[in-house]
């Protein structure tokens, strides 16, 4: 059996099918733009293409993400947080707390041994910008966004900050550019400013190990560092945690289709 | 000594350069993006000007440096803050200004200005409202489009959707729910407009309004920006092309004041 | 028996005369190293007065009766004044990262979440052990958060609440309805059996009488001081150098140190003028300031001042433990419930807009000003709400120049250099240009 | 009336109608003095001694912000922009001349902002009647009482000076029973939301309770009494949602979308602090004692927590797991106004309980003019999730 898990979150969609609850058949993302129906039923396809597999195959579609409610051929939806709890604890079965940092804000739970939600904080508004910022910061210092946290790692001095207001510290960084601050100081500074509001947030549910760290700050290799820096403790980090809530959303789909068809599910 | 002066503005997106002769004439200008290398931008747009003039560097007979970069403009005489400059290049493009309105990408400045094109009084943006060009920018990047044609596309609009935050972090996520929600792009662009509109407004009402009004900086491009101001404010704005280089203008003329009242009393403090 | 708490157990140290006597006359800076040496002994007598079992109230900077608790012997506990040296020194985020892991949030007071944070780490702060409260002291005078804050301690530490609630001044010609003054004399009386149960000691008015009558000879002082800014040149900066010279009258009202300090400090501004010495090298613009400072930035704030030779020569914020130069109040040995009640009650956020605008137009005009700054700081609304509007009445109505300039009082996270200098650079072109006309 | 029957037909269609004219307009007031030749006071939340102004001769009315509806051009030149935003609507209605069918504006020390609000506005608009009233924070002291009395009867001779009457102490008890009912009555609303959630949707019970806090007290009692009868007898049936109250909202008031979406996202909210300013004294009692002390007791003897109030004898703590225990609230969620420190420093207080408790909670921000609530969407159909599933 095939479900598939779509998460349209604000910057990217990504999407998910898995194999009887148990194995990852395809994974997918792209940018999610302004027409977001379109471009999830086009990475709905483009997933399927991938696998080699008919719509038809796919037994259950669960859409999460913001535009959950906008995929006119979803079976059912969850909330980003569920579904990354269950894509975290998929993933990593011995996560006990997850941090999800999208483009915009980020979200952090204590869950429980079956992926239930205990407790969840998501950061303050005044604290948010997470990926959405260090696209601004790579854009500002004229790095792809692909090699800003591999630079980062580079830097011994990083500057400071402000682990608050992302506008105030988009407004730091162009006075660092403008100074003349190495580049690689300016984006260290950037991850520790994104590291640091995120921290607050998790620290609200928790650091019972093991921490996950799922969304997009998984392709930034600076960010899971300076989280293991800060934590004293290695956070799961992996490119498969990318998708998460994807995967998580193509969890849930498995386990109801299951539960309605007295099938053996997987547990949990 | 020469007769010219430049005046160079490294604001955070675009240097800007103006050259003028003794009599007040724009005789060459200059722009390009700022980069992350100041220093290089500054001198390019020095160059820049020069060459379009066909002035050579030894008659240039005073350089002013304003805008965020002009600590960094080490090889000019003087430096003077953009919100001095402004005024004075706004009333020099516009002589019956008072008040200045200046969008940029890092901030927005209310200026009142007297007949000589002297900062009589000034406010700029709190720390939430910072960035308010920023949000516009953040709205066009949700929707993959320029901050000009989010403003025309506004102007195709006449029913407003209501946005209530203008905190440029959340431009993004704002525009995509209203979107997600169903509502037009038109409106929902007239909408982020008007209310950043609202903001400027407020800020203008802090130094007081008095006409002629003078919209500048890189927001006074957008034409969707210039209507919601002006329905709100009931008045005329006076903005063309070539407000980009008020900084740059005023920073000149302020190098003109100086050559011509020698060293011994400089207008402002380097 | 008067029990002075700085010199309990051990002895006094170097009053000012002591120091005076070490000093060559030519220093002209030295009240600055003596504040310092003062607030080092204070911080001392907390852990001196730990060791030695004294009970400590925590109390606020506005209008507090210390004069009281000292009478009991009771050490006192400003909060406040330790979030502020603990910012000043660079320790802010650690406090205030402890408190928001709990779920403070960024919109609530630097101050309080530091002062949580100190508490939830067992008193550990970078300036040292700071004691738990035996009693939280709640002197709500102009200030609302002074009550959310005590409530949080107490819920934290199980420390009692003994309040002093102290009705905000309404009337706009500053009139104080005679039953605010009865009711805060009232709460007074109440709380001395309150402090006699806490101590075991009983109350001893002459003890208090004198404290008073210290206190009164020290605001004579600092008030004269003060007002050494009329003189022009100023013989020093009423906001930066101030905030030094304030925190005898804050930390130490009522012994013979903070009277003596005062006057030293009075002869060193006379010295200065004489010789033509002030804060900066030439005195060309006369600013008043209103608003808390920046503390984890103070000296790069204040050198974007300096650059311009700008001197304030009048502010408020160092008013804060007493509005000496507004004639609201005067200590009287005589009266001494009375006299402390009406200067609790004249403390400067607990004026209304109204009069706090009217003191600072006689500021401009006293103390003949060429514009004024006022400082917004996120954490205090107290202070900050209404800075938009004094702006907008100064600029306007008066044609005074004004300058709105925001960041935090103790939270680093809310500074930006580039654009504070950007703002201050503008204004004193402006004034420059306005002074040319 | 002061709507006209067209306006008005049912009892949900004038209390949509008064909430409607509440945030901007105050029409209704406008025709209520016509009519009535009396004057109006309006009050910034979050409690007011109502029955001193009725017995004064003015309808009391609340403040409750423009929600959205104006352009804060005026205060945003101002105020900062940490200031919340009911106070920033506030001062913009003020200054635009939309409170000018108050004869005086009243203040009380209910926070920073709101007390220097009230300097800010006289210093704009000299010649408007402002009114500040100091509650005591002391309220274990035996002098609160006569000090809360003698506010009383400061503000009553400040009403009276207005208003040309004196306070007769006969009218003043015609009034605290006239109140005294209303409040009984929206407390009769409030249990049966409690009980039965289902058979009222949030919406319709907040404009029921908002409607009195502008209508004159005898028409809402009517209009509520006939409300009450007829909501009791609907045939509406449960669904299966969680069972919430809500914190943090007791001045500025949430955008009623917020509010709607909670239930929709798979509550039921079975109590709030939206209004509670206007039924929070309870009832006062008339024993004989002199009225103005009546009133001023029940205030500061009042054992319900409100973070506007301190009160040194009540366990906040204790208090807030009681009520939710009460309620039979299966969690709570705290929606706090943007930059409201009062609702934030209790959000801790509370949170420590509910941890120990081990009661289930989320926070959520919001400003009174927002629109957009999908992130708090997400959480709360997360947190009833995680309720309703375990």
């Amino acid at each position: 059996m095939i479900t598939a898990g779509i998460d349209i979150g604000q910057r990217n969609t990504k999407a998910a099918l898995l194999e009887n609850g148990g194995r990852i058949v395809a994974k997918v993302s792209a940018r999610t733009g302004y027409d977001f129906e379109k471009a999830a039923a086009a990475l709905y396809d483009e997933c399927l293409a991938l696998a080699g597999l008919d719509s038809d195959d796919v037994s259950y579609v669960v859409a999460t993400g913001f535009g959950r409610y906008r995929l006119p051929f979803r079976d059912a939806n969850v909330t980003d947080i569920t579904a990354n709890s269950r894509g975290a604890k998929f993933l990593f079965p011995g996560t006990a707390c997850f941090l999800d940092v999208g483009a915009g804000s980020a979200r952090a739970a204590k869950i429980d041994a079956n992926g239930r939600i205990l407790k969840f904080r998501a950061t303050e508004k005044c604290a948010a910008g997470g990926g959405g910022f260090l696209e601004k910061i790579a854009f500002y210092t004229g790095v792809d966004i692909a090699d800003l946290g591999r630079i980062a790692l580079t830097s011994t001095q990083p500057v400071s900050l402000s682990t608050v207001c992302s506008v105030l510290a988009e407004s730091e960084v162009i006075n660092f550019v403008t100074q003349e601050v190495p580049m690689e100081n300016i984006l260290l500074g950037a991850c520790n400013s994104v590291v640091g509001r995120v921290l607050l947030t998790l620290r609200q549910v928790g650091t019972d190990p093991e921490v996950t760290l799922t969304g997009g700050m998984n392709l930034n290799v600076a960010i899971p560092k300076i989280l293991e820096e800060k934590l004293k403790l290695k956070p799961n980090a992996s490119a498969d945690l990318y998708y998460a809530g994807a995967i998580g959303a193509a969890v849930l789909g498995f386990r109801r289709v299951s539960r309605t068809r007295g099938s053996p599910g997987m547990g949990g | 000594m020469g007769a010219y002066s430049v005046g160079i503005d490294a604001g955070s997106t675009y240097t800007k350069g103006v050259l003028l002769d003794a009599q007040r004439t724009i005789v060459g200008t200059a722009v390009q993006m700022t980069g992350v290398n100041i220093v290089a931008a500054a001198n390019n747009v020095y160059r820049a000007v020069l060459q379009e003039a066909g002035v050579a560097e030894g008659d240039v007979g005073c350089l002013v440096g304003t805008g965020y970069g002009r600590y960094n403009i080490k090889f000019g005489h003087v430096q003077i803050t953009e919100i001095s400059c402004h005024a004075k290049g706004a009333s020099f493009l516009f002589p019956a200004t008072h008040t200045v309105l200046d969008m940029g990408g890092q901030d927005t400045k209310a200026i009142r200005t007297n007949e000589r094109g002297e900062v009589v009084d000034f406010c700029m943006n709190d720390k939430c409202a910072a960035g308010t060009g920023r949000f516009i920018e953040g709205s066009a990047r949700a929707l993959g489009l320029s901050l000009k044609e989010v403003g025309d596309l506004s102007l195709r609009s006449n029913r407003a959707v209501q946005v209530s935050s203008t905190c440029a972090v959340f431009a993004e996520s704002e525009t995509l729910e209203l979107l997600a929600w169903g509502h037009s792009l038109e409106d929902i662009l007239y909408g982020v407009h008007s209310s950043i509109a609202t903001r400027a407004i407020g800020l203008l009402q802090r130094v007081g309004i008095e006409p002629e009004l003078a919209f500048t900086g890189g927001v006074s491009l957008n034409r969707g920006m210039v209507r919601c101001l002006e329905e709100q404010l009931g008045v005329k704005l006076n903005t063309s092309e070539r407000t980009m280089f008020c900084g740059a203008i005023g920073a000149a003329l302020f190098g003109l004041e100086r050559m011509e009242q020698e060293v011994a009393a400089p207008p402002v403090r380097a | 028996m008067f029990i002075g708490y700085i010199n309990v157990p051990g002895d006094i140290g170097p009053t000012a005369q002591a120091l005076e006597a070490k000093v060559p006359k030519a220093g002209f800076d030295e009240a600055k190293r003596l504040q310092g040496t003062l607030l080092k002994r204070y911080l001392e007598s907390l852990w001196a007065g730990a060791a030695a079992g004294r009970k400590f109230a925590y109390t606020f900077v506005m209008g507090n009766p210390i004069e009281l608790l000292s009478a009991f012997g009771i050490v006192p506990v400003f909060p406040e004044v330790t979030c502020l040296n603990i910012s000043y020194r660079g320790g802010a985020p650690g406090l205030i990262a402890a408190s928001e892991e709990e779920g403070y949030s960024t919109d609530a007071c630097g101050y309080v979440k530091m002062g949580v944070g100190a508490a939830l780490k067992g008193g550990q702060t970078p300036i040292g052990n700071i004691p738990r409260p035996d009693i939280l002291l709640l002197n709500y005078s102009g200030c609302q958060i002074y009550i959310h804050w005590w409530e949080q301690l107490h819920y934290l530490t199980g420390a009692p609440i003994y309040t002093v609630d102290v009705p905000y001044i309404r009337e706009y010609d500053g009139r104080v309805p005679p039953h605010d003054i009865d009711y805060v004399v009232g709460q007074l009386k109440e709380l001395i059996p309150d402090l006699e149960k806490a101590t075991g000691s009983p109350f001893d008015e002459e003890a208090l009488r004198e404290a008073i009558d210290r206190s009164r000879e020290a605001w004579d002082l600092w008030r004269q001081c003060l007002e050494t800014g009329t003189l022009r040149p100023t013989p020093f900066d009423a906001y930066f150098e101030s905030i030094y010279y304030m925190s005898p009258i804050t930390l130490l009202r009522g012994t013979a140190e903070c009277v003596d300090f005062y006057r030293f400090l009075l002869d060193e501004l006379h010295r200065r003028h004489e010789a033509g010495v002030g804060p900066t090298k030439d005195e060309k613009f006369r600013i008043i300031f209103e608003g808390v400072p920046n503390y984890p930035y103070f000296k790069s704030f204040w050198d974007l001042f300096k650059k311009w030779d700008a001197r304030c020569v009048a502010s408020t914020y160092p008013k804060v433990a007493g509005m000496v130069d507004s004639g609201s109040f005067r200590l009287d040995p005589g009266r001494p419930l009375e006299s402390l009640a009406e200067y609790m009650i004249h403390a400067y956020c607990n004026l209304n807009m109204i009069g706090r605008v009217g003191l600072l137009e006689r500021y401009v005009k006293d103390y003949q000003a060429d514009g004024m700054i006022i400082h917004a700081i996120k954490s205090c609304r107290s202070f900050s709400m209404g800075h938009g509007d004094i702006r907008e009445h100064f600029a306007k109505e008066l044609d005074v120049p004004t300058l709105l300039i925001e960041s935090d009082h103790v939270d680093p996270r809310y500074y930006s250099e580039a654009q504070m200098r950007n703002r201050v650079d503008a204004f004193f072109e402006t004034l420059a240009l306005r002074k040319r006309r | 009336m002061v709507f006209s029957a067209a306006d008005a037909g049912s009892p949900t269609e004038l209390f949509e109608a008064a909430v409607e004219d509440s945030y901007t307009r105050f029409d209704s007031v406008e025709r209520w003095k016509a009519a009535t030749g009396g004057r109006a006071v309006g009050y910034f939340p979050v409690y007011f001694p109502e029955e001193l102004a009725y017995a004064l001769g003015f309808l009391p009315v609340r403040i409750f912000g423009a929600s959205g509806r104006v352009r804060l051009d005026q205060a945003t030149s101002h105020t900062q922009s940490f200031i919340c935003s009911i106070a920033r609507s506030a001062f913009q209605l003020a200054s635009e001349g939309a409170l000018d069918v108050f004869d005086v504006l009243v203040f009380s020390n209910i926070c920073d902002v709101a007390r220097n609000l009230s300097g800010i506005t006289k210093r704009n608009l000299p010649a408007k009647g402002i009114a500040y009233l100091h509650y005591p924070v002391n309220n274990t002291s035996p002098r609160a009482l006569e000090y809360l009395r003698e506010e009383y009867v400061r503000l009553a001779r400040h009403l009276g000076e207005l208003s040309g009457h004196d306070l007769e102490l006969d009218r003043l008890r015609k009034a605290i029973a006239l109140y005294n009912e209303k409040r009984d009555l929206v407390r009769k609303l409030a249990m049966l939301k409690q009980e039965r959630p289902w058979l009222i949707p949030y919406t319709e019970f907040y404009a029921a309770t908002r409607a009195g806090g502008i209508l004159p007290v005898e028409d809402y009692i009517d209009a509520l009494e006939d409300y009450l009868r007829a909501v009791q007898d609907r045939k509406a049936k449960p669904m299966d949602k969680i069972r919430v109250v809500v914190l943090g909202n007791f001045c500025e008031q949430a955008p009623l979308g917020l509010m709607k979406m909670i239930e929709d996202a798979g509550c039921y909210i079975v109590g709030d602090e939206a209004l509670m300013g206007l039924s929070w004294l309870g009832q006062v009692p008339l024993d004989g004692d002199d009225a103005v002390r009546s009133l001023a007791r029940t205030y500061v003897d009042n054992p319900t927590a409100l973070t506007v109030r301190f009160h040194p004898a009540i366990d906040k703590q204790a208090y807030i797991v009681d009520q939710i225990r009460e309620a039979g609230a299966q969690g709570a969620i705290f929606c706090t106004p943007k930059f409201c420190e009062p609702a934030l420093y209790d959000y801790v207080i509370y949170k420590s309980a509910l941890d120990k408790a081990k009661i289930p909670y989320m926070h959520a921000e919001y400003e009174e003019s927002g629109s957009s609530f999908e992130s708090v969407r997400t959480m709360v159909e997360t947190f009833a999730e995680s309720i309703l599933f375990d």
